[in-house]
């Protein structure tokens, strides 16, 4: 079994609204040293290995057509071999 | 005129259009399921707006997976009228049926409000019953309307005429202050104000009203020529 | 295997492990002679959850005994999801309040967010569509990081909600005040309509019928909630994490269409949301209301979590499950029912005749319990009481009455007190139209909305003024639902009944629970009175942090029935040249009062006085008069006294008022007698209304000017423009937000 | 300049609605190899180090304050030097 982590970002020039507003609120706290704030989703699941298609090939096709927007995301990934006794 | 109200799981102004339809504009009106894969003797279909599937990924990102759309992308390519509804309208462009794509709003709240729109072309399927430039009034209610595309898709938009209806004051950060939209072929429209909350003075405003008549008028003129 | 790990019975008793479950020594001991022997862990954690305040109501009780519950109206009254009153037609509004303080204070968004799930459960397991949510919010001063968070999460909560399952929300209210720094109060209140052939029960009737399971599977969130909710906050409350629950409203929705199907099922016998103390108490009640027993297999439980326990199981207040009984040999027919929707129906136990709550796991029986033994037979007590000295010396009117010099500042400072001041920042957030029904959306008095397909309308509420209770709880009861009551008057509607949610601190503090004694009399006498019986309702005690306790706020919501849609009436003027009048004189009460906040920075002093005759006979002259026609705009005289209900009346319009008054100090104007109302009446009208309503002075004219002019003893004493007053009105609370305290 | 990654996830056994939606629609799209989605929120910034404070301390602080809601969340984060030129 192999564990999928995923990362979705919105393409870099796509205004990101939220990491704006976390911008603000770190100033408020007083934090001024920050910036460039962007803010994604990251996913973590569990796959097991097919025949047919690679796990690339398979998360790939996941990533394209379900868990990110490729008109405003971008999305990479990495992952691990988990040893299931 | 035989109207489709498609019902994906945890959709929530289903009731709302197909009461607009049934005792608004007195046509026939079906609830369509979302399993469903067939939309033959419908005149026109609509996605209600609201929630789908909690919206928890994107809006309307699981939704475009239902059986239903395939068949609607096939009567949208049968140049039938589609008409997406706010959650409608986020289903249409994840399913590519329309161009871009939506984000947070602005300032990251749910918006819900009367908004003034401008009918920036009444030269569709679903305005020809407005004033071209006509201000109308005309409720939102969404979290993610913040409509973005690239430049060149922008361009596209506005020399084709496919922006239908502008913000007179763009509440949610919508490039080019876009509410709605129609695809190339003009008979796909989606739009985030709901003109479904609009069709009764009581409620504050019928502005919305028009919307279904021009529905209506097209497809009978249609008709009369045709048969 | 976690059983083993489990405390055996023997070292529950001698390490006295069931008081950090919330349980004394008393209460362990009764549990023995009513089982006879030492309860095993499990069996010690359901009697914990099910002999808590927020299950068994034991300290409540009596005071709830107080509260007319009937009118021919009332088909349901306490002691179901929630209460039903007839409205015609057939048809009837299903309605109740409920808090979510405590996990709303550690974990606000989601607090909040299945504080609503919550309510919409209680409501729609009674075979109702939820129709509208109304929200009742107290919180600190927005002067703190912390503060501004919790306001911020607690909104979002709701609306995150409340917008995905389609409900609106249509109205509620918001306190600022110290007392609610480190406890803010969160009560939801839902309303549902049904036709009356519909109307549900929560009983396990008939022995051999199938015990089945709806929604959600059960995970170890909010293991011991009910508890939790019984104890003070402290400032570990924090780490008490598993108490908090995540909703699924995308889930709520589907169980919401699919057990509306379900009730239309007579395979269904009855059905019960799982609410706090889950499985636990919606089986042991639902069996006890019907005189059965309930055995169930855990077993067959739906489970989120791997090597889940018992104890476990039966304490989890997972969220968006239903506990349904259904006829033997018809669990087909529900599951085919339930399945479109993407939900399962599990079978996990039967009724039975012993009138015991029977659980088996892994083949072994792990609890045995009389059902009533968790619920009627639960220990009630009558807790002592005494009034505080402060009452007393509050009741000796010393508070001496400043004078002020301008009272356009005055006004300007009490539209910018956060009480006060706009709530759109709020509402602009909540779906309000959804469903099309809503013709009053939030910014007037009550909300209204529409029942399609027939003429009438139901208007809706909900009020208390705890700083009034702070200082007499008996008249700040009386005038908690007589405020209610009034703005159902005020938008055209006859008040039908009220749900209640009493939000006290430490009962077991004496002069505390004076407090609850006092407020629950004049709730309960002001019910009587306006004829506005109490159908449901919930009581949330220990709301306080590190000793200091919340004010006395027994939330009031209810339901108005409007005949006719035509006569919808909103708070605010309708057409220039319309007559002004003030229905009821003007005494100096500033007691409890907004301008009191601003003058001295508390509240001290005798709470504003309260004639509940008075009140009823003007409250009747006011609808009637509505109803004939005569009324063009009604609006209440609630916190900031008359300038600030003059300025209400014109604000986000164009119009204008020109009003002159008389008086001996100028604070009258902000003073908070009660029982007023200001209408606006065409000069058609003029004689025709003075003939309805008695008490009521012309005080002036609605202009088109847009100025806000008021004089005072032949003296213009306030001139402000009603588009700046507005702008100043509704900028508070989004800069409070930004500024983050 | 240092660019930091946060990786905020839903404690183990808190109730994940996302992940158990994506699930479904991955079934549906007859993906059937998949399990256990969580599903959490990924950010990434950049920070200018600080005399008073470490990048870690910074850090830490913020996720605590801010980024992330202890209550039901967990957060880790990396992070990696910016060659500026
Ligand atoms: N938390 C809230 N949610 C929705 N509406 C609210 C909330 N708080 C206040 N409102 C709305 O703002 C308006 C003013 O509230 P309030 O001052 O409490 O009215 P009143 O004094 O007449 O009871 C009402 O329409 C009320 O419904
Ligand atoms: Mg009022």
């Amino acid at each position: 079994m192999v564990k999928v982590k995923v990362y979705i970002t919105l393409k870099s020039g796509v205004l990101d609204p939220q990491g704006k507003a976390i911008e603000g609120a770190l100033h408020t706290m007083g934090v001024d040293n920050v910036g460039d704030i962007r803010v994604g989703k990251y996913m973590e699941f569990h796959i097991e290995p097919k025949a047919d298609h690679s796990i690339d090939e398979q998360v790939t096709f996941m990533c394209n057509k379900l868990l990110s927007n490729p008109v405003i995301e971008d999305y990479r990934y990495d992952m691990e071999e988990v040893i299931t006794t | 005129m035989k109207f489709a109200v498609v019902v994906f799981p945890g959709s929530n102004c289903d009731r709302d259009l197909f009461h607009a339809i049934e005792t608004g504009l007195d046509e026939e009106v079906d609830y369509v399921f979302h399993t469903e894969t067939n939309l033959d003797g419908y005149d026109a279909v609509l996605l209600p707006g609201g929630f789908s599937y909690g919206d928890y990924l994107r809006s309307g990102a699981i939704a475009r997976f239902s059986n239903v759309m395939r068949a609607v992308s096939a009567f949208a390519s049968e140049g039938k009228p589609v008409l997406g509804i706010c959650n409608g309208f986020q289903v249409l462009l994840e399913a590519g049926l329309l161009p871009g794509a939506m984000k947070r709003n602005r300032d990251l709240k749910f918006i819900c409000r009367p908004v003034e729109l401008i009918v920036e072309h009444n030269e569709t399927l679903f305005t020809t019953s407005y004033q071209q430039g006509e201000t109308i009034q005309v409720p939102i209610a969404h979290a993610d309307g913040n409509y973005e595309c690239d430049a060149h898709t922008l361009e596209k938009l506005a020399s084709n005429d496919q922006i239908v209806f502008r913000y007179a004051n763009n509440p949610n950060g919508s490039s080019a202050d876009i509410a709605g939209i129609v695809n190339e072929r003009g008979n796909v429209l989606g739009m985030m104000p709901h003109p479904e909350r609009a069709i009764d003075t009581l409620l504050g405003s019928d502005d919305g009203f028009k919307l279904f008549q021009s529905m209506l008028a097209n497809w009978r003129e249609r008709h009369a020529t045709t048969s | 295997m976690p059983l083993l790990l489990e405390p055996h019975a023997e070292s529950i008793k001698a390490n006295q492990l069931y008081q950090a479950m919330g349980l004394t020594d008393y209460e362990f001991t009764l549990i023995e002679t009513m089982l006879e022997r030492t309860p095993n862990y499990t069996e010690t954690g359901i009697f914990s959850v099910m002999w808590s305040e927020h299950c068994s109501y034991k300290k409540s009780q009596p005071l709830l005994k107080k509260f007319p519950t009937s009118s021919e109206r009332v088909l349901q009254g306490p002691g179901e999801g929630a209460g039903v009153v007839d409205i015609g037609d057939g048809l009837a509004a299903v309605f109740k309040i409920e808090s979510h303080n405590h996990p709303s204070a550690i974990s606000p968004y989601q607090g909040a967010a299945t504080g609503v799930g919550g309510i919409l459960r209680d409501v729609f397991s009674m075979g109702a569509r939820p129709v509208a949510l109304l929200n009742s919010l107290r919180f600190g001063e927005l002067n703190q990081p912390r503060t501004t968070y919790l306001f911020e999460e607690v909104i979002a909560g709701i609306a995150g909600y409340g917008n995905c399952v389609g409900v609106p929300t249509v109205g509620g209210e918001i306190q600022f005040d110290d007392c609610y720094q480190g406890n803010p109060l969160v009560n939801a209140m839902c309303v549902g309509l049904i036709h009356h052939h519909d109307i549900q029960v929560g009983q396990a009737k008939g022995v051999g019928n199938t015990v089945m399971y709806i929604g959600s599977k059960t995970g170890c969130d909010g293991i011991h909630g009910a508890t939790f909710a019984s104890e003070s906050l402290t400032d570990e409350s924090s780490e008490d994490r598993p108490a908090v629950q995540v909703g699924d409203p995308f889930m709520e929705k589907l169980l919401i269409e699919a057990c509306l199907e379900l009730i239309q099922s007579d395979a269904l016998i009855g059905i019960q949301d799982m609410g706090a103390a889950g499985l636990t108490s919606s089986a042991s009640e639902m069996a006890s209301k019907a005189g059965t027993g309930i055995k169930m297999n855990l077993d067959d439980v739906p489970q989120r979590e791997p090597d889940m326990t018992p104890y476990e199981m039966m304490l989890s207040e997972s969220q968006e499950r239903m506990l349904v009984i259904v006829e033997q040999g018809r669990e087909q027919e529900i599951q085919d029912l339930v399945s479109p929707y993407g939900i399962e129906a599990v079978s996990i136990g039967t009724v039975t005749d012993d009138k015991r709550l029977r659980l088996t796991f892994q083949g072994e029986m792990v609890a045995d319990i009389p059902v009533d033994a968790l619920t009627e037979d639960a220990p009630v007590y009558h807790l002592p009481s005494r009034e505080p000295e402060a009452f007393r010396t509050n009741q000796i009117n010393t508070f001496n009455v400043p004078d002020i010099d301008d009272p356009n500042v005055l006004l300007q400072d009490l539209l910018r007190a956060p009480t006060i001041a706009s709530k759109e920042w709020v509402y602009d957030q909540y779906d309000y139209m959804v469903q099309t029904n809503t013709v009053v959306a939030p910014g007037s008095d009550a909300a209204v909305i529409r029942l399609k397909g027939t003429d009438k309308a139901l208007a809706m509420t909900t009020d208390c003024n705890s700083r009034y209770l702070q200082l007499d709880p008996k008249t700040g009861g009386e005038i908690a639902v007589a405020e209610a009551a009034r703005n159902i008057v005020c938008s055209g509607a006859e008040p039908l009944a009220l749900t209640d949610c009493l939000n006290f601190g430490n009962p077991e503090n004496e002069t505390i629970f004076w407090m609850m004694e006092q407020a629950t009399d004049g709730m309960a006498e002001a019910a009587k009175q306006l004829k506005t019986p109490v159908i449901s309702g919930n009581v949330s005690l220990y709301n306080e942090t590190n000793g200091t306790s919340v004010y006395p706020t027994p939330v009031v919501g209810m339901v108005g029935l409007i005949h006719d849609v035509n006569h919808i009436t909103e708070q605010r003027a309708k057409n220039a040249g319309d007559l002004v009048y003030v229905i009821g004189e003007t005494e100096l009460e500033l007691g409890g009062s907004e301008v009191q906040k601003w003058l001295i920075g508390n509240y001290e002093g005798r709470a504003p006085q309260i004639d509940l005759d008075t009140e009823y006979q003007r409250q009747e002259q006011l609808l009637n008069a509505i109803r004939k026609g005569v009324i063009s705009s009604a609006h209440d005289v609630s916190e900031g006294g008359l300038a600030v209900a003059l300025a209400e009346k014109i604000m986000e319009t164009s119009y204008g008022l020109s009003i002159s008054l008389t008086g001996e100090h100028l604070l009258e104007l902000f003073s908070e007698t009660q029982s007023r109302f200001i209408v606006t009446v065409s000069n058609d009208n003029r004689s025709l209304f003075e003939e309805l309503v008695g008490d009521a002075m012309h005080i002036g004219h609605v202009t088109g000017d847009g100025e806000l002019t008021l004089d005072w003893n032949g003296q213009i004493v306030i001139q402000q423009n009603v588009h700046a007053l507005t702008n100043l009105w509704k900028g508070v609370i989004p800069c409070l937000v930004t500024s983050k305290g």
